[in-house]
């Protein structure tokens, strides 16, 4: 197991946040929060409110969020739905295949942790935290699109304090 | 045409068929598997039955329904319902086939016949375990893979771990509902 | 990896329109052999959102399922609610002692937001349908429109997409102030809407020369493939369950039912991309009609009643807790096509077998026959013009 | 080296700074390479940002709309005075950005959004730039340098101005499709390269599309060049001038109806030769997830864009030197041409930017507004239909120019620059036939093609149905 460094990368890194590249890391941050591309990863009914966010009413593009289908191009991976036994190692796969500094928000009850499938269902995995690290979880099902946009406004507090070279907060937010 | 005029017409061609009536008003005719492909295809050719439409296929665990006699069940038996309707003369009807709940249960596919029965009858071979012989594409359809069991069955135990990633959240006990 | 396709042709290439794709309408999976440009066997993998929703609703009580059946067809969930319904107040109906009478007001509240979600639901299949073939903006404008109507139903039942509103025994409440304005507005300025979308897409030479003529499915292999609803009709089956198999108040409603004509112009076939596409525009234009008719009859509140519309009614539930044993199969007309649920009760308080036979699932079965000789291009114009959804396949 | 009298200037000004004769050339040549890359490269960022304004508009919503200019400010802040401690930055930048002049420029760039073309480009910048173990290192790192040389070297051949402008070939025409059809080759690299079946689709697809629509650019370009005797570009500028004040009427779009004809053709083949909808095959979202830019990350797949706007600023390019008088000026052509020579290229660089980037501004309307073709239609469009149409357009305006009548190859200077060209002198009745002739044949051909093109029109009750009053 390698020592992590916080930052997910692998270069050694120092453990304290660093002095040195704090003005340049605010600006890149700025740049990162400003430009966050989504992956939509929509399975079920949450992959609607996801499309219907993007749309014109509740339109992220006025945030600066676009969507991507393909996961090399893509910041942050919202897992809006349901993720069965037999879709979970895509969702393994997706986020793996995505460029670093990335994050992932989990969207929905069902992605958080099994939502009304979790008691009685054989096939649904409760949870995407079994599978992949999830920085923002936004409950509700499915969440109005203001809740997620709120979520992506969390994990923008997060991204302002991302250090390329520093520790990386993993602890998991959730929006009330 | 009335359901039980019907019933006549295939009674002749047929005799071993039975039509049980439920409390629900639902006529079933019972048709033994043995004989069941021959009279899904006059049921679909005969100008008289004309049923050219495959409404619904279901599976059913006849294991724990209730018999009339109080508190004793039907006995280890699965059932397919097949529900017909025809365009022309615009009469439904339901049809079943029952099969002992074991390795050898199995009824002949009527994917010839009906077209649309190929995906309904790999779904209640996923989730029932009745073999279908002659569909075109006998895997499992909702299912992983290497899933073991069928879930719909009425006896079905809920596995703990699925491949990598362990099943349970701490603290949930996970009951299969008030039969298993 | 998942099973392989057996013969393994080298000069094929395999490709994975997979649970993750942009144009699969959610998580159905195309193993598409293709020589190039052209797909030469086309296996669908379905089960990437098989929730086991039958078996959730053997182990919760009659009333206690309603709100997964939002969940099986999320797009449409109001007619969703409405058929599983309607099944079990057929079942309770079959024996007098239990059987359930539903107040006018909420039967016509019933059909005038079951026509409204049939509308919001083909926006978002036809927006989709466009959106594949390029087209960005018909699918925004049709979102728009769809905003509306969520906006009404929030008013009424509190969400956006999972209404959780119809009950058995009526509405769970009554219509919020103003709705019938509301609801009024809306109808008259989606006329001018939609005929600025169609001026703007389906009129488009370069999106009829993309649908016309594509996967054309005639009347027999739609009937032996069990296609239903729009996709039925537009292969020139005149068939639709509001007017052959009524229920609700729809004997009392005048409308017409579009049938496909190969519309396409010099290209066009019977049951083609663009007969589906255009049936379902012209039951938009239908349901408006049934909606501005069911305004106009519906019942004011009955002011003294202690619940109007039959929500929480107490004798219901005493009534669900016994009802007859037996099997009955009810069907509805959704906006993908007839929903038949097979209610089998063994009399106890919960369903012992609880089958949802949907619109999407046999709508998917003709990909394995249809799909080979097509281009890659068009199976993604075939997934758009069937207009799947995918919870209602896996359920 | 005399690369143009506004770089003899530049030399001469350097030279009186007392940089040596040698270095004070080269230096001025460099600087005049800077201008058009930097122009291509921010107008190619712009691009990107105004593509997302105009699928806003189209679509009735907000484009980007809440990046500003605070990140900037934020940095010129805590660069200027990293002494201080963070606090005090922050507390810094807030003053200065309330400051009463700053607040307002602050709000009006953060309205529109301009911080997006920064924002997009930074944070492009810095992801992990994943080269997949699985494919061709290669060519999936050679694909983005080749795309982008074939766009670039191609943009030394516009013909910003008289004075201005970087090199003024004999055949720069015949250059700029000899060098765009460089970029099939990286598109194939990138295809093939990623080792990934979506992106190999869509660089054939991709490939079949530019190759077959460069045919119908190069007929195009020789009908021009048979009009106007040269296939320099500067040269087929001048040929378009007009004295007077109405001196568009000089435009060759006017002056033949199969000019007009060829310039549809040449705008419909420019759109494929770029890979915009409706034939964007290359990155064709609903069908093939990326194109060819799926396995692509960070900067990489943003040079892959950059290419395609760059390309997209060569066909607006070329199309107002053909068709629309380059750099000459719809009214009035003279009291330009009488400016200094810095003046001149100013003012000429600024109309044949408007030119080019309203021909973009179409090339983005149509994106948003139109589906896709099939790849087999892309393939007829081409080859059964610009193809011969550009062909009868060539066969008819040379009969139309030797019925004309010529006066042998004259040699003429028009404005400063030798131009040799086979000067047609229409009279005015031979003109007036020949476009009416042409427009009596396109009358005639609509007729027919409204009664008898389509045997099977849509029901008419239908069709109101769809479309009621508005169809």
């Amino acid at each position: 197991m390698i020592e992590p460094n916080g930052s997910g990368s692998t270069l050694p890194g120092p453990t304290g946040p660093q002095v040195l590249f704090a003005s340049v890391d605010e600006f890149l941050n700025w740049g990162r929060t400003n430009s966050l591309w989504f992956l939509q990863f929509a399975t079920a009914c949450c992959g609607i409110e996801l499309m219907q966010t993007g749309c014109s009413r509740f339109d992220t593009d006025h945030l600066g969020m676009l969507p991507r289908s393909s996961p090399r191009a893509a910041d942050v991976m919202i897992v809006a739905g349901t993720i069965t036994h037999k879709m979970a190692s895509r969702v393994r796969t997706l986020w793996e295949q995505m460029a670093e500094p990335r994050w992932v928000i989990s969207m929905g009850s069902c992605a958080n942790a099994g939502g009304p499938f979790s008691k009685y269902s054989y096939s649904v995995l409760n949870g995407i935290d079994k599978l992949i690290p999830v920085d923002v979880y936004v409950p509700g099902c499915p969440p109005r699109p203001e809740a997620l946009i709120d979520g992506t406004e969390a994990l923008k507090e997060r991204i302002r304090k991302y250090q390329m070279f520093g520790i990386r907060d993993t602890e998991a937010i959730v929006i009330e | 045409m009335k359901n039980d005029e019907l019933f006549g017409l295939l009674q002749v061609l047929y005799p071993d068929v039975s039509s049980t009536v439920a409390e629900t008003g639902e006529i079933q005719w019972q048709v033994p598997t043995g004989i069941f492909l021959e009279v899904a295809r006059t049921l679909k050719d005969d100008p008289r039955f004309a049923f050219d439409s495959l409404m619904c296929l279901s599976g059913l665990d006849l294991s724990k329904y209730p018999t009339a006699v109080k508190g004793e069940f039907v006995g280890e038996l699965l059932a397919c319902v097949y529900h017909l309707h025809s365009f022309e003369h615009g009469h439904e009807v339901c049809v079943s086939v029952t099969v002992p709940k074991d390795e050898t249960a199995s009824i002949p596919s009527v994917e010839p016949i009906w077209l649309v029965a190929g995906y309904f009858e790999r779904e209640i071979l996923d989730l029932y375990g009745i073999a279908f012989p002659g569909n075109h594409d006998p895997r499992r359809l909702m299912m992983p893979e290497d899933w073991i069991g069928h879930p719909l069955r009425k006896d079905y135990q809920y596995p703990s771990n699925y491949s990598t990633w362990e099943l349970k959240r701490e603290g949930q006990n996970f009951t299969s509902g008030p039969y298993a | 990896m998942s099973h392989e396709i057996q013969e393994q042709n080298d000069d094929l290439i395999t490709i994975n329109m997979g649970p993750h794709h942009p144009s699969t309408h959610g998580v159905l999976r195309l193993v598409i052999q293709t020589d190039g440009e052209m797909v030469k066997t086309c296996k669908p993998e379905i089960g990437y959102l098989h929730r086991s929703i039958e078996k959730i609703g053997e182990n919760l009580e009659w009333y206690q399922f309603v709100p997964y059946t939002d969940r099986v067809d999320y797009v449409c969930s109001m007619n969703a609610n409405l058929a599983y319904c309607l099944g079990v107040e057929a079942l309770l109906n079959t024996k007098p002692e239990t059987a359930v009478e539903i107040p006018l007001r909420a039967d016509c509240i019933r059909v005038l937001f079951a026509e409204l979600n049939r509308i919001s639901s083909h926006l978002v299949g036809v927006g989709a349908a466009a959106m594949d073939m390029g087209a960005y903006t018909p699918f925004l404008h049709g979102i728009t429109q769809r905003e509306f109507i969520n906006d009404i139903f929030e008013k009424t039942c509190g969400a956006r997409l999972t209404y959780n509103y119809i009950c058995i025994g009526g509405v769970m409440r009554d219509l919020h102030q103003g709705a019938e304005a509301e609801i009024r507005a809306f109808l008259d300025q989606l006329e001018p809407a939609m005929h600025s979308f169609n001026a703007l897409i389906t009129t488009n030479t370069i999106f009829r020369g993309r649908y016309a003529g594509v996967a054309p499915i005639s009347r027999e292999k739609a009937i032996a493939y069990g296609m239903v609803g729009p996709n039925l009709r537009a292969s020139g089956v005149d068939w639709d369950l509001r007017r052959d198999r009524p229920y609700g108040i729809y004997p009392k409603l005048k409308f017409a039912v579009p049938v496909g004509g190969a519309y396409g112009g010099s290209k066009g076939v019977l049951g083609d991309c663009y007969d589906r596409y255009i049936v379902r525009l012209l039951e938009i234009v239908e349901s408006i009609k049934i909606c501005r008719q069911v305004l106009d009859m519906m019942p004011p509140p009955a002011e003294q009643a202690d619940d109007p519309v039959g929500g929480y009614r107490v004798d219901v539930t005493k009534k669900l807790r016994t009802p007859p044993k037996g099997g009955i199969y009810t069907r509805v007309e959704n906006p993908r096509g007839e929903t038949g649920y097979y209610l089998v009760s063994d009399g106890s308080k919960m369903p012992y077998r609880l089958k949802i036979r949907t619109g999407s699932f046999t709508s998917l079965s003709i990909f394995e026959t249809l799909v080979p000789g097509l281009m890659v291009s068009d199976v993604v114009a075939l997934i758009g013009s069937l207009d799947i959804v995918l919870p209602e396949v896996d359920r | 080296m005399n690369f143009g009298p506004v770089q003899q200037s530049i030399a001469a000004s350097l030279a009186s700074w007392g940089v040596p004769h040698s270095g004070s050339e080269l230096a001025a040549l460099l600087i005049l390479l800077l201008i058009p890359f930097g122009v291509a490269f921010s107008i190619a960022g712009v691009a990107q940002y105004f593509e997302r304004k105009v699928s806003a508009v189209v679509s009735r919503r907000f484009g980007p709309s809440t990046a500003g200019g605070e990140g900037i400010l934020r940095l010129v802040v805590s660069c200027a005075f990293f002494f201080l401690p963070a606090a005090t930055r922050a507390r810094l930048e807030k003053t200065v950005a309330n400051l009463p002049g700053v607040k307002q420029v602050l709000f009006v760039v953060s309205y529109l959004g301009l911080g997006q073309i920064v924002a997009d480009g930074l944070k492009m910048f810095l992801k992990e730039d994943i080269v997949p173990r699985a494919a061709d290192r290669f060519l999936f790192r050679g694909a983005t340098y080749v795309l982008l040389l074939a766009s670039f070297v191609a943009l030394v051949a516009m013909p910003i101005s008289q004075n201005f402008y970087l090199s003024d070939f004999s055949v720069a025409a015949l250059y700029v499709s000899a060098v765009t059809s460089v970029g099939v080759v990286g598109l194939l690299m990138a295809g093939w390269g990623s080792n990934n079946k979506y992106s190999l689709l869509g660089g054939v697809r991709a490939v079949a599309q530019i190759v077959s629509y460069e045919i119908p650019i190069a007929l195009t370009i020789a009908t021009v060049a048979m009009w106007s005797g040269t296939l320099s570009l500067h040269g087929m500028i001048a040929a378009q001038y007009h004295p007077g004040v109405l001196s568009f009427l000089g435009w060759n779009l006017f002056q033949s109806p199969f000019f007009l004809i060829l310039s549809v053709v040449y705008y419909t083949a420019g759109l494929a030769e770029c890979n915009r909808t409706p034939f964007d095959f290359s990155e064709s979202e609903q069908e093939l997830i990326g194109g060819v830019g799926t396995e692509y990350s960070g900067l990489r797949w943003g040079l892959i864009f950059i290419a395609e706007y760059t390309d997209m600023i060569l066909v607006g390019g070329i199309f107002a030197s053909l068709f629309l008088g380059g750099y000459q000026s719809p009214i009035g052509e003279q009291w330009i041409v009488a400016l200094p020579p810095v003046w001149e290229a100013l003012v000429h660089g600024a109309i044949f930017c408007a030119k080019f980037l309203a021909s973009i501004g179409v090339m983005m309307w149509l994106r948003w507004t139109l589906p896709r073709f099939r790849i087999d239609q892309v393939m007829r469009m081409a080859w059964v239909r610009l193809i011969p149409l550009s062909l009868i357009c060539l066969f008819l305006l040379a009969a139309s120019m030797l019925w004309f009548g010529h006066d042998g190859q004259v040699a003429q200077v028009i404005h400063g620059r030798f131009v040799s060209s086979l000067v047609v002198r229409p009279e005015g009745w031979q003109t007036a036939s020949v476009w009416g002739a042409t427009i009596l044949v396109v009358a005639v051909l609509v007729v027919l093609a409204k009664k008898y093109g389509d045997p099977k029109p849509m029901p008419e009750d239908v069709r109101k149905a769809l479309v009621g009053g508005e169809g």
